[in-house]
């Protein structure tokens, strides 16, 4: 016969204001089951834990129901109490009678009956409960960070430094990301590569940082403390030991038509090639979609003609004998115990042509056609001394300093029409420091930023706006563009004054679109790859937007920087610091407890049909083959990886013969609850 | 091949040559048209701006009779009809409700209407029915083809064309043998129903049209909505007035644009009634013909 | 007047958090309706509605995250289609599926828990004691 | 018919199966032969009483077919069915038997049938049979008989139900149900019903009644059905086995229906093709969740 405890809380007025818990108390006691029945004020406060803890002493209670609030507020509580008065936590269980009775009814009879059933309900299924213990699961200390920007850098040394390993992936042939292609940083104006190299840099050097530079992330499997990610490391076709770095290879390509990514396509490179003088690795890569001796390749195998070696004259001017033309792509495999993913954003193109259906350009601005007509991005590079014009801020079209210049903020950005209805976060903060930029650039130039309201909340962001616009002289005007078009050789703006009340028409040289912040290409396929969960726009989404910032649903995988919304740098390196608290937390012991909330199969009854397997989202459930003395196979049953099981119950729904249960959750307890609330 | 016909007013008056060039067209491509029996004004603009079920009633009313007659489209080459009619089509199509409310007063079922089409889409699909019948190609005339804003806008109901950067009729007539000028001022509103209470406005931005297609180097502006042509063509004198250099620009439909490189009589396509005289352009145009023609014998 | 009694399974995740929030707002809601707290709505079999019926109940609810927001991504999703393969069996059998309402309600969505609560409430009402469901006599 | 003996004798004699399982007369009509013998296979016929559904013996539950030895079964083109679903699930290995397919041109609904072929005697599972020739097995038997008469179409027989209002529908499947005397003849008979241990002999907890009345027998046969639901190869024989009569099958048609409906999926025999069960569809329809 079960000796269960029932322990009804007040919650000071919270509860007992709507609720007779004394009445509730009182006859649950009837219960055959039950051997003791208590209410009191607050059950939650330590008097109240030890009433719980002495009753499981004195009764031998082998349950305990406590009615009170939500168990996501207090389960946990009760659980450890009863724990330790030496019940088994798991024979522990809550009657919602806060949030879901007292605090929805009025202070009537119906309201206490239906405590009582709540009650009775637990009650039963209580007596269905048996002891669990946690699992217990292996932890690989080493963390596996995807991107290596500035928010990437921030994640792999903060655990780097605290002795743990790491293994950056990087996609491009260089550490850095966009904020290497920064000019300056707002608010307060320094150079990008001064504050930045030197991380990148210790990054690459640190004994405990391994790095993949031109590689990507192919497969991850496993679970949390034990993934295993391989990674493809693409062909380089440079191998990165042997180069010295010299670049003669450079000097001697004959292919320079490629569009420099790091410059954003206003200067063109070679296809051997190093993305930019502060790259690291400063080795070169092989652009295969520009190399003569590739392209000629591609070609003859397209054609079923023999591959001939074509061009090549990097690899005979290369003195350390380092370029090679056979590699190609080579995956690696890698354990890992947790993951960050900051693999940062991309932004948002003005063409015609849109990577999503739900995106449109801006058919008004020319979808951005004009070569003067640059993005934010564009601008860094024009603005930067290792720019395509060494700092000095010049048009694109004909190499003048623009004598007018136009900011658009929020192109793209808080436009449903175009598709994003999300602020990009950093623009308003960008365009006043390019406004700041162009005015020590171009001394006299005319700078006109139209916005729609100025965002600036961060540590002296807002004072750095009115800077731009009240000591350097740039004019902000609130109101959108309607058009642009080149006439008479300028860039014709048209637009509104919303607070003049005036249409406005300004004659520019240069317009620079502060275009929206949007997530990498591929950021859906990697999450896919990852199981995690993201936006309508591909951001990755976060455990809890308040709660849990930077982790996902899916445990052990963190988020840091653009990866899961528009960021600037200071939140980027945060959150970054955020992950590392998370993964170091995770790796500071050998092994991780985890609720033993999973399913297992009933070998005996299990007739191997797989319906579980199907409808299993983790790949938990495993084939087990039941052999006879002799070895012979006599049948493949299902077998559930505890490591793996997230505990959702979907396979034991699944399961015909209803050979899996779910711990905490098994058919015996539903059935139980049921039983007792449908009468 | 056979259309639906929807003339709306203007094509009866103030726009006589967009009708006559029209018909004078479709006879030439042997392509029936049938009216709409029993039209009414299609509300524009007076109808909509007065009472919202009205201004989706009174052209709702002509769809119906349309379906009733069983035509699956209609072509409304008037632009403001064009928008009027996709607009009620839009409006009813998404409002249970008020497709209910229009019903009961027009004490007619309203099932689904009928396409409606403009007129350069109309062109548009004609193209293989008039590309080889050009028997006089336009040698190359530089036209800006002004689309104005009834043709494309609001997008969401006319789906017609890129809305910011459209095409359509640049292919139209670069078909027919003429040049297409790129222009800066083709979507612009022409000042269009404020022509007679706010004439100043209308000729200011008339004028900005007109100054920017002849800086484009046009020959000839080609339109669409006879809003449009009224106001570009008949204000034209007021808008070129103390403009140095502003030599009369001839103002087209796009009807007879194609109907003169199809060879047809400008006369039966009423070319003759414009206010910016055609003569010029129909000289310039028969003159490189003959030469064509003289180099070809 | 009839009281019905109504039993509601719903996910841990998202409508019982849902629901908790509906409590934290103060939503008033009618007192029929018992929750069964489940890790997720792919948990649910259709024998745990076929299992209230038979003992007494008048109404189901169920519900669970929307689809998209699944604390274990797919479990809904496959709830779905057995919750379909369910609905269209009762209709067929001719037992009232009126008498269960699904539903997607958020973590965010108190609102809608009152509403679901209260509107399948008096759904449920004004149909009457399930009489109907065969062998409802034989409980007694 | 001389055909299939002379290939169930080859088979036989060369060693390649143990048993040949097939159909033969008896004094009540057609019924399974088990044919381990090559002296015996002259009693193997082909005709249209040939109903059964022989699938059902590859079944893993049936130990003691498999202890006979490898076998050789007799299938129609649509007890092939059955068989892709046992490959599909895992629960047998298509190395491990040999299959007979015969041509088939309509089969009875019983097998003691007499008479002609017509459409009122002709299976309703034969209507708009699309599968007369089978292309799962191996070997292919006799000629292409000529097309089947159409006879009864349970999808009419699905609406005429649907066309009732919900109380009558509820009363006819009441005294239909309350028939049942839970046999489980429906369960043996089933080509599908795999499971090592039935869910209504699960004890702890009991979901299902296991007593006779309309409660639990309602459960029982609104759970089978489901259990089918995208597996049902629709041969019928668990109506046909039903000693009471009830037209349990057509629970199974139905809810065919409704896969086919909201799953766009139709059972075939294509081991390889992929099942709605355990499966979705991020856009399944859901006009039904509020």
């Amino acid at each position: 016969m079960a000796r269960i405890g029932v322990f009804v809380c007040h919650c000071g007025e919270n509860i007992a204001r709507t609720v007779d818990c004394a009445a509730v108390a009182g006859s649950v006691a009837d219960h055959p089951s039950v051997v003791c029945s208590v209410d009191y004020k607050y059950m939650c406060s330590d008097p109240g834990q030890n009433l719980v803890k002495d009753a499981i002493t004195e009764h031998g209670l082998d349950g305990v129901v406590v009615a009170a609030c939500s168990p996501h507020m207090h389960l946990k509580t009760f659980r450890r109490a009863a724990s330790n008065a030496g019940l088994n936590a798991y024979l522990v269980e809550m009657a919602n009678i806060r949030e879901q009775c007292a605090w929805i009814h009025p202070r009537t009879p119906e309201t206490t009956v239906k405590a009582t059933d709540l009650v009775r309900a637990m009650v039963e299924k209580v007596k269905q409960n048996v002891p669990l213990e946690p699992i217990r699961i292996p932890v690989t200390p080493t963390a596996l960070v995807i991107g290596g920007g500035i928010a990437g850098i921030q994640a792999a040394l903060d655990i780097a430094e605290a002795g743990r390993d790491v293994i950056i992936v990087e996609k491009e042939p260089s550490l850095g990301g966009h904020m290497s292609q920064l000019s300056e940083t707002f608010p307060t104006l320094d150079c990008s590569q001064c504050i930045l190299t030197p991380r990148m840099v210790d990054a690459y050097q640190h004994p405990r940082i391994k790095l993949y530079t031109y590689s990507e992330v192919e497969k991850l499997e496993g679970y949390i403390g034990n993934f295993e990610v391989t990674i493809r490391k693409k062909g380089r076709s440079v191998d990165i030991d042997t180069c010295t770095g010299c670049g003669a290879c450079m000097e001697v390509c004959p292919s320079k038509k490629a569009l420099d990514e790091f410059d954003m396509g206003l200067r063109t490179r070679t296809a051997v090639y190093t993305p930019f003088p502060q790259a690291v690795p400063n080795k070169p890569v092989i652009d295969r979609e520009h190399c003569l001796h590739y392209k000629a390749e591609a070609r003859a195998i397209a054609r079923g003609k023999p591959v001939k070696a074509v061009c090549q004259k990097c690899a005979k001017a290369c003195a350390a004998d380092a370029i090679s033309f056979d590699g190609g792509d080579e995956l690696i495999k890698e354990k890992v115990g947790a993951v960050v993913v900051a693999t940062g954003f991309q932004l948002y193109s003005v063409a015609k042509d849109q990577p999503e259906p739900y995106l449109e350009g801006y058919g008004e601005y020319g979808y951005g056609a004009d070569p003067d007509i640059v993005d934010g991005l564009q601008f860094e590079r024009l603005a930067s001394a290792s720019g395509p014009t060494g700092g000095k801020i010049l048009c694109p079209s004909n190499g003048q300093a623009p004598k007018t210049i136009v900011f658009i903020q929020c192109t793209g950005s808080r436009d449903p029409a175009k598709g994003i209805e999300y602020c990009s976060g950093v623009c308003c903060m960008y365009t006043a420091k390019h406004a700041m930029l162009y005015q020590h650039s171009v001394h006299g130039g005319r700078a006109v930023v139209f916005y729609m309201d100025i965002r600036a909340t961060g540590k002296g962001y807002d004072a750095f706006t009115r800077r731009a616009a009240e000591e350097s002289g740039a004019e902000y005007v609130r109101g959108r563009v309607s058009a642009i078009y080149r006439a008479d050789g300028k860039l014709v703006v048209k637009g509104v004054d919303t607070l003049g009340g005036e249409p406005m028409t300004v004659q520019a040289d240069m317009v620079v679109l502060a275009t929206a912040i949007r997530p990498q290409p591929g950021i859906k396929e990697l999450a896919q790859k990852l199981s995690i969960s993201y936006d309508q726009h591909g951001f990755l989404n976060e455990a809890h937007p308040k709660l849990r910032p930077v982790e996902t649903n899916t445990a052990g995988i963190f988020l840091a920087g653009c990866s899961q919304a528009p960021r600037d740098i200071p939140d980027s390196v945060a959150m970054a610091s955020a992950t590392a608290a998370k993964v170091l937390a995770l790796f500071s012991r050998s092994e991780m407890e985890r609720e033993p909330q999973v399913a297992k199969v009933d070998q005996a009854t299990c007739s191997g049909c797989f319906h579980c397997e199907r409808a299993c989202a983790y790949g938990a459930v495993e084939h087990l083959e039941v052999k006879d003395r002799r070895g012979n196979v006599l049948r493949v049953v299902a077998q559930i990886n505890p490591g793996v099981c997230q505990g959702c119950g979907t396979c034991a729904a699944n399961c015909p013969s209803k050979s899996i249960e779910l711990d905490g959750f098994t058919d015996a307890q539903v059935f139980a609850s049921i039983q007792a609330l449908s009468l | 091949m056979r259309f639906g016909y929807y003339p709306g007013c203007s094509l009866h008056a103030t726009a006589r040559e967009f009708s006559e060039s029209l018909l004078t067209l479709v006879k030439a491509l042997d392509v029936q048209l049938d009216e709409v029996e029993d039209w009414a004004c299609c509300g524009a603009s007076s109808a909509h701006a007065t009472n919202h079920l009205l201004g989706v009633a009174l052209p709702a009313r002509t769809l119906a009779i349309a379906e009733g007659q069983g035509l699956d489209n209609i072509v409304a080459p008037c632009a403001a009809c064009y928008g009027r009619l996709a607009g009620a089509a839009h409006e009813i199509e998404g409002d249970a409700a008020l497709k209910g409310q229009v019903a009961e007063i027009l004490k007619r079922p309203l099932g689904t209407p009928p396409e409606i089409i403009n007129v350069v889409g109309f062109l548009q699909s004609l193209l293989p029915e008039i590309q080889p019948r050009v028997v006089k190609p336009l040698d190359g005339l530089k036209v800006a083809c002004y689309y104005g804003c009834l043709l494309l806008r609001p997008h969401k109901v006319t789906r017609f064309d890129d809305r910011e950067q459209p095409e359509s009729m640049e292919q139209v007539c670069a078909a027919v043998g003429a040049t297409p000028v790129a222009w800066n001022k083709r979507i612009e509103c022409c000042g269009a129903g404020f022509s007679l209470s706010r004439t100043g406005s209308v000729i200011r931005m008339g004028r900005e049209i007109l100054d920017d297609a002849r800086a484009a180097g046009a020959e000839a502006v080609v339109v669409g909505c006879p809003m449009c042509h009224s106001n570009l063509d008949m204000r034209q004198p007021a808008m070129n007035r103390g403009q140095a250099g502003a030599g009369a620009l001839p103002v087209l439909y796009i009807t007879e644009l194609v109907g003169l490189a199809m060879g047809l009589d400008p006369k039966a396509m009423g070319l003759q009634r414009h206010y910016v005289s055609t003569q010029p352009l129909l000289d310039r145009l028969s003159t490189a013909v003959a030469v064509a023609e003289g180099e070809v014998s | 007047m009839f009281e019905p009694r109504i039993v509601a399974f719903v996910c841990n995740w998202c409508t019982y958090t849902g629901a908790d929030l509906a409590g934290t707002s103060r939503l008033p809601m009618a007192t029929n309706v018992r929750i069964v707290r489940l890790p997720c709505t792919g948990r649910i079999d259709p024998l745990f509605i076929v299992k209230a019926f038979e003992r007494g109940a008048d109404g189901v609810i169920v519900s669970g995250c929307h689809p998209g927001d699944c604390h274990y991504s797919e479990g809904n999703y496959h709830a779905r289609r057995r919750f379909r393969l369910f609905k269209e069996l009762m209709d067929f059998t001719g037992i009232d599926s009126d008498r269960v309402t699904f539903s997607w309600v958020s973590a965010s969505q108190g609102q809608k828990w009152a509403d679901v609560v209260n509107g399948t409430t008096e759904r449920i009402r004004a149909l009457g004691p399930f009489e109907g469901y065969p062998g409802s006599e034989e409980v007694a | 018919m001389n055909a299939l003996r002379d290939l169930a004798r080859q088979l036989l004699e060369a060693g390649e199966v143990k048993v040949v399982i097939g159909y033969e007369d008896s004094r009540r009509g057609v019924r399974p032969a088990f044919v381990s013998d090559p002296a015996d296979v002259d009693r193997l016929i082909f005709d249209a009483r040939c109903v059964h559904n022989l699938a059902t013996y590859l079944n893993p539950r049936r130990g003691h077919v498999k202890r006979l030895g490898r076998a050789a079964v007799v299938v129609k083109g649509c007890d092939a069915r059955a068989v892709a679903g046992l490959l599909r699930e895992q629960q047998i290995a298509r190395e491990d038997f040999v299959l007979i397919g015969v041509r088939c041109g309509g089969v009875f609904d019983t097998p003691d049938a007499t008479g002609p072929l017509d459409a009122a005697s002709i299976a309703p599972r034969c209507h708009g049979c699309t599968v007369r020739e089978p292309s799962l097995p191996e070997h292919v038997v006799g000629d292409l008989p000529p097309e089947p008469p159409v006879g009864r179409d349970l999808d009419a027989e699905v609406a005429r139900l649907m066309a009732m209002p919900a109380a009558e529908r509820l009363a006819f499947w009441n005294r239909e149900l309350a028939k049942c005397v839970r046999c489980y003849a429906c369960r043996q008979v089933c080509p599908l019903c795999v499971c090592e241990r039935c869910i209504v002999d699960k004890t702890q907890p009991r979901w299902i009644e296991p007593s006779a009345h309309t409660r639990g027998n309602l459960a029982w046969h609104l759970t089978r059905a489901q259990h089918l639901a995208g597996r049902c190869s629709g041969c019928s024989e668990c109506e046909r086995a039903c000693p009471e009569g009830i037209p349990i099958h057509l629970l199974n048609h139905f809810l065919a229906g409704v896969v086919r409906d909201a799953f766009d999926h139709v059972v075939g025999d294509d081991p390889d093709a992929p099942a709605p069960v355990g499966a979705f569809r991020k856009d399944d329809a859901e006009e039904f969740i509020v």
